[in-house]
């Protein structure tokens, strides 16, 4: 099923941009490594946001300027950080501590296939890939609520959003609402919930990009980008 | 994150009757004193307390035994120098006890905190301690199976606070409290100071703020040893 | 107790064919480069290795699975920018995986340290990972039982050491170093300088000197990604 | 069982003495409360030991001048101690790490009883007394090696070392040595070995205040006391 050509996407800043107005005030959150990363650029002004990174650092800032990069300073992608002001470093178990039971707010995460009873495979494309985990188990597991932000289809057109996952699951029933470049969608009581479209883009388009049952609960919203 | 600061009685004034309290220290070292007095100000019965003792002298933990506040003790050595309100209300039947090894305890505190349901020890195994429990061999040694323990409240002692919540304490005055403050909903802590963002280096945080809620400065706390050897009675 | 002080070929002489090795590092932070290198020169064969990842380009971890010397890899993401040399084992058939999430090997490791033979976690319930595991529910919430993780030998990377071994790190190479050192028989960490005895505060030390059995100094150590991204090759 | 007037009792501080010559060079040792703490006081010169407290101290030294005290630097008896240089701080579930997971060479724990296969009670007196455990079981579960310090019998002469163990147990089959104030006897294959006795008191002297089987394994040597 392809799109029309008049509806626009969002672009993978314009996703991040979304996804962060829905991140609260005084919210401790890990975000996961790729687009989910882009997220902390879009917080609003105004809301104090403390970032976790599994490699044991909680209370970093963005890449630092060309040269003062710091080889033992970086988060879960490899990629150099900043310690701010107030930042607190710790080792591996102390880190998992932390998202195991249940200390972050929020974790953002990327995802192959959610499903519509909030099963989520994000690890493992098919069977031949060399499998690798990372902390996404353990995020989706024990992180109060899980977003995640994905494009909603493949790139050859199939849905990401679906009745049951057929790749690997990364946790059962564990993802609470997905940013998609098309719309956002909650996960309640085992179905999927349409809260708002792009523009232009009907609800049977959508519907017909999706591999499950798209609810309403009220007329869905504007997907607005800034 | 800021989080917010409290003086003694507003710290405290949301513990309900039945609440489960954590209360850090190891005898005197570090004990919430002022916390903990507030706490038996504010009023709340029924609690269930976690320390590693069950109190000393006429103040503190002991003084919240004595004034008949406490449904159940969770501790590893409720025996002490001046225990006497515990014993009182233990020998009476007042008080439920519920003796834990001591790094059982600590263990669970943690297990709590990290998300650990349950975990082996060897601790235990063939004592009374181990009766009820489920036990299990793994590579021909038995093992315990011990749950977690969490708590509505934590009521610690630390040292130093920056405005987020990270903490440093002051020498063996640490033991529990880092524990705690991951195991509670409510982590409630007393410092001698609350210092500027930045002033405390992250390489040294012993407790990062996630796991704090609420701070109270308390700059000259009292030291519970030294009112138990006054002979100190609160309130 | 002052531990022994080696260079890296006399730290690593005594690991046998066979040895399970936890290797500290996420990444390049905290990869003892060194203290690979020696045990690739010392020949070591069949090891079983424990690290995050395995290894990147053609140094460290990587050049130990490229000359065929590790017969297995327990791992969280044995996927990075560059690891050729793991995939070209893997898909040959020649190397075992023991894919472990990030937080359960994290926790093993730390199991392993502190005597709990096995715990509960929610990571992984209900996913392959899980499959062959006890799975068990505590309050109506499914977990899985995780054994813990040990090692013959561990190399780990410091900041700086004392005498007695106690240790800080510097930044984000802590990661996995101080449960490394927990978990392993024989604990060889490679730190930047040894300072006089009282040099470290006793308040800051992240593993204390109890978990090191040997000491080498590396004044100038190279860091991983940085050879990887010269393209090196070891030896 | 009464025993000859002749024959002396090892002191308190001899017996602390005769144990501190057992505990190897290098050593890091936890020091029960009460009278194996005496044992300090007594290692040979030239031995470096690490002495270990359960509040989270690793590296502690004697009792400070009188004013010097710091009610936060206390050992598990709650007693005063001070920081040596390189000693270590850090909390309970660490400082138990440390002796469940095997890193501590030896324990010296006081008794009421000790049976011949190495069982030991030490914490609770009876049905009647208000129990309390501590670290106690901690200790002998982790710790490589556990001596225990007593006297061979109690003050009304009933024996501690006995065939089985009538108080609650702190641990099954966890003592290796026991130093009384007339002999030293190991647990060896569930049997007591008899390595050494006070001037003047015969096997069968001994047997008659012990109540369980004592074997030899060549002669006894004499027990010594400086």
């Amino acid at each position: 099923m392809s799109l029309d050509p008049a509806i626009k996407r969002l672009t993978r800043q314009q996703m991040a941009w979304r996804a962060a107005q829905d991140i609260a005030d005084g919210s401790y959150v890990n975000l996961g490594i790729g687009m989910p990363e882009l997220v902390a650029r879009y917080v609003p002004a105004g809301r104090h946001v403390t970032y976790h990174t599994e490699n044991g650092l909680l209370g970093f800032g963005e890449r630092p300027p060309e040269g003062q990069e710091d080889p033992d300073l970086v988060n879960a992608g490899k990629k150099p950080v900043t310690l701010l002001p107030g930042a607190a470093l710790f080792h591996h178990a102390d880190s998992f501590a932390m998202i195991r039971g249940g200390h972050l707010d929020l974790s953002i995460l990327g995802a192959f296939q959610v499903a519509q009873n909030g099963d989520l495979a994000n690890w493992q494309a098919g069977e031949d890939a060399i499998p690798a985990v990372g902390g996404a188990m353990d995020l989706v597991s024990g992180v109060k609520q899980v977003f995640v932000l994905t494009e909603h289809t493949t790139r050859d057109g199939q849905p990401k959003l679906v009745e049951r996952c057929s790749y690997a699951l990364t946790g059962a029933g564990v993802v609470t609402r997905v940013f998609t470049d098309l719309a956002v969608v909650d996960v309640i009581d085992r179905q999927f919930v349409v809260r708002e479209i792009v523009d232009g883009l009907s609800l049977d388009a959508l519907r017909a990009l999706t591999g499950a049952d798209l609810h309403e609960a009220g007329a869905p919203g504007l997907l607005k980008a800034a | 994150m800021k989080k917010p600061i409290f003086d003694p009685a507003g710290a405290v004034a949301d513990i309900p009757d039945g609440a489960s309290v954590m209360i850090g220290g190891f005898g005197g070292a570090g004990a919430p004193v002022e916390l903990v007095h507030a706490l038996l100000d504010q009023g709340a019965r029924e609690l269930t307390l976690v320390n590693n003792n069950a109190g000393n002298g006429g103040v503190g933990l002991a003084a919240l035994i004595r004034e008949g506040r406490v449904r159940k003790m969770i501790c590893s050595f409720p025996r002490s120098s001046d225990s006497r309100a515990f014993q009182e209300a233990y020998l009476a039947g007042k008080i439920e006890l519920e003796l834990v090894p001591q790094g059982t305890l600590a263990e669970r505190i943690r297990a709590g905190g990290a998300g650990i349901p349950a975990f082996f020890t060897r601790t235990s195994a063939g004592t009374p301690l181990a009766e009820g429990k489920e036990q299990r061999e793994f590579d021909g040694q038995l093992y315990v199976m011990e749950r977690w323990l969490k708590a509505d409240f934590a009521l610690v002692k630390a040292k130093r606070a920056d405005p987020y919540g990270n903490l440093v304490y002051n020498k063996t005055a640490r033991n529990f409290g880092p524990l705690m403050c991951m195991a509670a909903a409510t982590a409630i802590v007393q410092v001698n100071e609350i210092v500027e963002l930045g002033e405390i280096d992250p390489e040294i945080v012993v407790t990062p703020g996630i796991f704090v809620n609420r701070l109270v400065a308390v700059a000259d706390p009292q030291q519970e040893e030294r009112l138990v050897a006054q002979g100190a009675v609160y309130p």
